[in-house]
């Protein structure tokens, strides 16, 4: 997390930092993750006994709207990454910071549409649909706040200081690597349960 | 027993002649087991005919997989264990060895596959026009069967004609059960909330029932979840359809008739069925307009008679952890009433 | 997966002006539009939606290749990513068509009010 | 906090405890592995003689139907999830830095925070007897037995927690240990170069990293069902009770090759030490792992035959389950090769990975004979199966583990297990072992179904039932023997030396047991037996420095405050919200120390 983890600093057989490889074989297990509890969504299309069904409530201009603040959120971290490598510090917390605004307001949409669709009779037990849509979006949301989270701490950790060596870019650019994976889970989220009627 | 030369002989001849006394007994055994009442080795319907044909094929085929391994693995320990003087050769490997290593089990494991295919093709088919339809629901832990054709709801003992498809449909009241006749039909589930199919012809009548018993773990009683296959002549199939069929036997002696309001004053009527009887329109347990002529009780783990029904009816979830059919603190005056009815009702 | 030695990654480099990255954020925002129209067009069902999976994978790749600058990086870590993922997809096809196609009448599909558990009686 | 660790001036203020629980060393959690592991072997195995006896009769009257269920369920959890798997951890933790000749694996404090959450795990699924309430559905917890309306009270909800817990645990140790394979390794050792045993664990690694996901899918979707009204796995509201099935044996399968696999690779490891000669074919069985692994992913419906899976799928998933007889095949064949032209030594060590070749390839084909979806009609949930099982995982992964044990006690020790005592306690192993299990191929075969808590006398079960449960008796009595020699052994001086076997992997390479940081000057490899390469062509071993500057990280107890964190969120996902709410409290709190800790 936050600070230097010397004890994995040494030279490495294929030369990639041990913890950006940590990250990466975990964004694949997570693959598989997202896939079982996608894969349970699709197989419940259509199996609802009882409404209400994904038609009757899914408000796409609303989540499109949200969808594009993750999108951006993705635009935001990347440049955050592009400004700890090239020891820029005030953009690197300028776009952490923004990063972070854009994730709190995603998980602001989703806790706006989660209420609204209880709202509309749409609860876990309520049928196949409500079970396996907040399931995969809640756990979803679970990993942005994560995220949120994540970078809010590399943001405080670099508040106190105020030089960036490589070792402070590799984080920002490790914490970016799980920041658009689950950006691209919402991009296929997005497609399979909205976009496609 | 050494490496070369004579040595080498003894140890070939003894690691063969150990696996194969060892597989010798073993093929005892299991040909022993072979012919117990609940066997899976005993076809008695084109189903396990077609399974039968296959299993032989996979089980002597893992049988010769087994005594080679066996045999390789014992020479090897003898030949060429630790020995004063002895070197290992020092090799690496064998490409062309190993492409044989690879072939052969590839050809085993295609000579297991054609049969099974083929066993799966006529196992998963249709059944044939003409099939009797049955439909069977398992519920924890009893089995219940229903004829369409005839209009009979009976639970525990299905009977069957010999020579003629049955068609059985499988459903399931609450959790996954499996329905599996060894010596009839190999086993398909009963899942809730889905409809499974199975079909088998029966070879030949017999007076002795075929065993069967729940194949899927399904709670507390799982172990006391049996049931019955009779296979019957036509002629004496057709007696039985008309027989359950029929309403209920009305009550002769007294004590059965005292039985029979005892059977409503107890409650029984809310959870049973006897047809004939107006008020006993229950669902919940087993249809009971019949029961006098089963040969089991509570799902084939009691014989049917007085006194086994008197321990039931005592307390059933004392013969049948969990039973859903509670200790209904019936007093012995009652227990006797209750069962000279239920026996009367052949 | 790891069948040899991998010493260093492709000769690219990852973008090195914030213009080019604000670029890709544009096309990514286009290609949503461009969904988000597909999805009220009235496209033959089919056809949009394999329209709709096609360009999200393309949205997918772009992120991964260039925001997480995968494609810059050792090939090793681009296999074992996509083992997971090409894995991921493969199950979830799996299960699904064996869920679509599924031999046992399965009560769920079946119009609301028809059936609900075992019949009972 | 300790000071940085080289050779020389450890400082001793700590208690002996105290360093137990904050040790990042990844030897030291290898043996924490290994005793807890064994424990809970033990506690599985009582279970699994409590089992036997109820059977020894009809109608047996030792235990009731309730408590049976709880035990035959536990005793497979606690054998798979707490002895079989962190046996095999065990030595992944000990030995992939000696293998690969690396001082620690990548994250020394993410290892001893696996370790703890482990532990935790076990704890949690073992506590569920405490309160009288088990698991009782069976391991693989067919819904709908498992929801909440048939098994109302919560031996099912610590199933869900613990295994989630415990499958955490073994997500962060294989990342852990993938990374470390694939980044730490010593110059010269390539890929292509790593002891079998690495292979094994680096396919186990991944295994487990892309099937535990799916599980934990699997589970939370069950605790949901059980606990928040969803209808996963239930019909109610169109919920499909096969959907678990998928999900778990997803999971399943690719489980067992993990129980498996390590067995495999310490078997490629003793043979060729004890026949004095490489490992016949050193590609075929590094290939015929990873085909084993890939393919492993594409079988589980075979475990769904009988739930009526339908005619397509049936071909489909019986052709990729028997052609998983291949390479598996391949292995066992060149463990073969390997004993051919050598000069056996015939140690316990070696008596153990001969009998797992025999034991496992009897469990290995009764598993391609019921991998034929007819076949299995008549097999699946019969004794049939259970005689599967118990060949693959007694005759299988418990051999080998046994052979590991033989063959490095002296390295992690100094000292070597008795010869004549550990071949005694082979035969009553064996014999035992064979007495139990193949008697239930009969048994399977005469129609016995499996987890049923009584039968009756009539039915030609009871001669062989009886003979089962002979066996267990004298398998505890072999088990009795090996932990008489361990503790025997302990107590004698140390005297195995450095290298007992003429071993040909790197760990001999160091001192019995090792220093904490492995090696003095990490060993440059030249082949794929370093050990032999060097001896072959008189390569001295390199000298020890005058001075040796090596920094080992530090003892730590935030891995320990983590895991106590996690075990909180555990008890809290059980009990009350407040405890959840500490638990995250406490795990962020340790995530910051941790984040904060120096680590020169
Ligand atoms: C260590 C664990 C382990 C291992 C390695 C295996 C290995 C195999 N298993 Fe097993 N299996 C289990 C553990 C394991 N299994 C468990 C725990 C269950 C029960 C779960 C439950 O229901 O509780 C189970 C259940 C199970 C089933 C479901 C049975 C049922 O419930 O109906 C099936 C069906 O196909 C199966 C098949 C196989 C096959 C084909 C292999 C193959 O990998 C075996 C390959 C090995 C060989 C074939 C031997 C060596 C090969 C040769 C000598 C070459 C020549 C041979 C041929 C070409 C045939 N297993
Ligand atoms: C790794 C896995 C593993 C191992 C090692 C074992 C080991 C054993 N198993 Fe188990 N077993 C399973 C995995 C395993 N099992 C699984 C997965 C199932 C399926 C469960 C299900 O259906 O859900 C199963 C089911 C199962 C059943 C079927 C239950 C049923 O279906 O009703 C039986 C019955 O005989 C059984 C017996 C045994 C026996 C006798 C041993 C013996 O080998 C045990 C030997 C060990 C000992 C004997 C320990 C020695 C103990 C001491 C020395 C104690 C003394 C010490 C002190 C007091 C400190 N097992
Ligand atoms: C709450 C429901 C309920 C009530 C009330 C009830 N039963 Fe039952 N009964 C069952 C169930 C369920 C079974 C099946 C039990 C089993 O086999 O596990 C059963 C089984 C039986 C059987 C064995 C049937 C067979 O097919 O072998 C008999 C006989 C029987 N009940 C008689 C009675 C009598 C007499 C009474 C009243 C005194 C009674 N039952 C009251 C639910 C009930
Ligand atoms: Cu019904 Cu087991
Ligand atoms: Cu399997």
């Amino acid at each position: 997390m936050a600070a230097a983890h010397a004890e994995t600093q040494h030279h490495t057989t294929t030369g990639i930092d041990n913890r950006k490889l940590l990250m990466w074989i975990f964004l694949a297990s997570e693959c598989l993750f997202f896939g079982s509890l996608i894969s349970t969504y699709l197989i419940f299309r259509g199996d609802s006994i009882v409404g209400p069904l994904p038609a009757d409530l899914l408000d796409i201009p609303l989540t499109s709207t949200s969808t594009f603040v993750l999108l951006m959120s993705s635009l935001t971290m990347v440049l955050a990454v592009f400004g700890a490598q090239h020891n820029r510090l005030g953009l690197m917390k300028g776009m952490l910071l923004a990063t972070i605004v854009l994730g709190l307001v995603f998980l602001g949409f989703q806790v706006y549409e989660f209420r609204h669709f209880a709202h509309l009779g749409l609860n876990l037990g309520t049928n196949q649909f409500g079970a396996s849509f907040y399931l995969l979006t809640g756990i979803h949301g679970t990993h942005v706040g994560v995220g949120v989270l994540y970078l809010a701490s590399l943001l405080v950790a670099s508040a106190r200081r105020n030089g960036l060596g490589k070792e402070a870019a590799l984080h920002v650019d490790i914490a970016g690597l799980y920041w658009h994976f689950v950006d691209i889970v919402w991009i296929v989220i997005f497609t399979l349960i909205y976009l496609i009627p | 027993m050494g490496r070369s030369g004579p040595g080498r002989i003894i140890a070939i001849v003894f690691s063969g002649a150990v696996v194969g006394v060892l597989s010798y007994l073993l093929y005892l055994a299991f040909a022993d087991s072979a012919n117990t009442p609940q066997s899976t080795w005993m076809p008695m319907s084109d189903n396990t005919d077609n399974i039968h044909a296959v299993y032989q094929v996979v089980f002597y085929l893992a049988a010769a997989v087994f005594i080679l391994i066996l045999f390789l693995t014992l020479l090897f320990t003898l030949m060429f264990r630790e020995r004063e003087g002895a070197v290992a050769q020092q090799f690496h490997g064998n490409s062309k060895l190993e492409v044989l290593l690879v072939g052969v089990p590839v050809l085993i494991v295609v000579a297991m596959m054609v049969p099974s295919f083929k066993a799966i093709a006529q196992n998963t088919a249709d059944p044939p026009k003409g099939a009797l339809e049955v439909v069977a629901i398992g519920h924890q832990w009893w089995f219940e069967f229903q004829y369409p054709e005839f209009g009979i709801t009976t639970a525990n003992e299905l009977h069957v004609p010999a020579g003629r498809a049955v068609s059985v449909t499988l459903k399931s009241n609450d959790v996954i059960h499996s329905f599996w006749v060894p010596q009839l039909v190999g086993k398909v589930d009963m899942v809730p909330g889905h409809t499974n199919h199975l079909w088998f012809t029966p070879d030949t009548a017999r007076d002795e029932a075929y065993l069967a018993q729940c194949a899927e773990f399904c709670g507390a009683s799982h172990a006391n979840m049996r049931f019955r296959v009779f296979v019957d002549t036509e002629a004496k199939f057709s007696d039985w359809t008309k027989a359950t069929a029929a309403d209920a036997a009305k009550p002769a002696s007294e004590l059965a008739k005292a039985g029979e309001q005892q059977f409503t004053a107890s409650g029984c009527i809310g959870c049973h069925t006897v047809k004939g009887n107006p008020l006993a329109q229950g669902k919940a347990g087993p249809n009971l307009t019949h029961i006098g002529s089963r040969t089991t009780i509570a799902s084939g783990i009691l014989p049917n008679s007085a006194e086994p029904m008197h321990k039931w009816l005592a307390n059933p979830p004392a013969v049948k952890p969990g039973s859903k059919m509670p200790n209904l603190a019936l007093t012995e005056e009652q227990i006797q009433k209750l069962t000279a009815y239920l026996e009367s009702l052949k | 997966m790891v069948g040899h030695e991998m010493q260093h990654g492709g000769e690219e480099h990852p973008p090195s002006t914030i213009r080019q990255y604000v670029m890709t954020g544009v096309i990514l925002t286009v290609i949503t539009v461009v969904e988000l129209f597909l999805s009220y067009s009235s496209l033959p069902h089919g056809l949009m939606v394999s329209l709709l999976i096609g360009l999200s994978a393309v949205k997918f790749v772009i992120v991964v290749a260039i925001f997480m600058h995968l494609r810059f990086e050792n090939g090793l870590l681009t296999r074992l990513f996509m083992f997971g993922l090409v894995l991921a997809a493969c199950i979830l096809l799996a299960l699904v068509s064996l869920f679509w196609n599924d031999g046992t009448d399965a009560v769920g599909g079946i119009p609301a009010g028809q059936e609900q558990s075992a019949p009972k009686h | 906090m300790a000071t940085a660790v080289g050779t020389v001036g450890h400082t001793h203020e700590e208690s002996t405890v105290w360093k137990w629980l904050t040790t990042v060393d990844h030897k030291k959690i290898g043996v924490l592995y290994l005793v807890t592991g064994f424990a809970f072997f033990l506690i599985g195995g009582i279970e699994a003689v409590l089992i036997r006896t109820q059977l020894a009769v009809p109608n047996g009257t030792v235990l009731d139907a309730g408590l049976y269920n709880q035990l035959f369920t536990m005793h497979a959890l606690t054998m798979i999830f707490l002895a079989i798997m962190p046996m095999g951890a065990a030595f992944f933790n000990y030995f992939i830095p000696l293998h690969i000749g690396a001082r620690d694996v990548a994250f020394p404090r993410l290892n001893a925070l696996s370790y703890w959450v482990l532990l935790s795990g076990g704890l949690i699924l073992t506590s569920s007897f405490l309160f009288g309430e088990a698991p009782d559905g069976g391991w693989f917890a067919y819904a709908p037995l498992t929801d909440e309306t048939f098994s109302p009270n919560k031996g099912l909800d610590f199933y869900t927690v613990g295994l989630v817990v415990a499958g955490l645990a073994s997500l962060m140790s294989s990342l852990n240990f993938a990374v470390t394979i694939i980044n730490m390794r010593a110059p010269g050792m390539t890929m292509m170069r790593l002891p079998v045993y690495m292979w094994m664990t680096f396919v186990v690694a991944f295994l487990l990293i892309l099937s535990l996901p799916v599980i934990t899918v699997a589970l939370l979707q069950l605790y949901f069902d059980r606990n928040f009204g969803t209808h996963f796995f239930t019909p109610g509201t169109g919920g499909d009770p096969i959907l678990w099935q998928h999900l778990f044996w997803v999971f399943g399968h690719p489980e067992v090759y993990v129980l498996i696999l390590p067995s495999m690779g310490i078997v490629s490891e003793v043979l060729p030490v004890m026949s004095r000669k490489p490992l016949f074919g050193y590609t075929a069985i590094v290939m015929a792992g990873a085909a084993i692994g890939v393919l492993g992913f594409g079988v589980w419906s075979h475990h769904m035959y009988t739930t009526g899976l339908g005619t397509v799928p049936q071909y489909v998933f019986s052709a990729s389950t028997m052609a998983i007889g291949v390479p598996t095949g391949v292995k066992v064949f060149n463990w073969l090769g390997t004993m051919y032209g050598g000069n056996i030594r015939m140690t316990t060590a070696t008596y153990y990975s001969i009998g797992f070749i025999a034991l496992f390839t009897i469990g290995g084909i009764s598993g391609v004979m019921h991998a034929s979806p007819p076949v299995d009609g008549q097999h699946q949930d019969s004794y049939f199966i259970v005689a599967h099982i118990h060949y693959v995982l007694f005759g299988g992964a418990i051999m080998g583990i046994f052979s590991g044990l033989f063959y490095w006690f002296p390295k992690m020790t100094g000292r070597l297990l008795d010869e004549t005592w550990g071949k005694i306690g082979f035969w009553f192993l064996f014999v035992g072992m064979n007495l139990t299990f193949f008697p239930m191929h009969f048994l399977g075969l005469a129609g016995m179904p499996r987890r049923i808590y009584t039968y009756d006398a009539d039915l030609g079960w009871d001669t062989w039932n009886f003979v089962a449960t002979i066996g267990v008796y004298i398998l505890v009595v072999g088990i009795l023997l090996f932990m008489l020699n361990v503790f025997m052994t302990l107590r004698k001086p140390a005297t195995a030396g450095d290298d007992p076997w003429g071993g040909a992997t790197l760990e001999w390479a160091t001192s019995s047991p090792p220093p904490e940081h492995n090696f003095d000057v990490v060993p440059v490899v030249r082949d794929r037996d370093p050990l032999w390469y060097n001896r072959d062509h008189n390569i001295p071993m390199p000298e020890r420095p005058a001075h040796l500057h090596i920094h080992m990280p530090p003892p730590s107890y935030f891995p320990l405050v983590l895991g106590i964190g996690i075990l909180l969120i555990g008890v809290g996902a059980l009990s009350s919200l407040a405890i959840t709410a500490l638990g995250v409290v406490v795990a962020y709190y340790a995530v910051w120390g941790w984040a904060l800790e120096p680590t020169e």
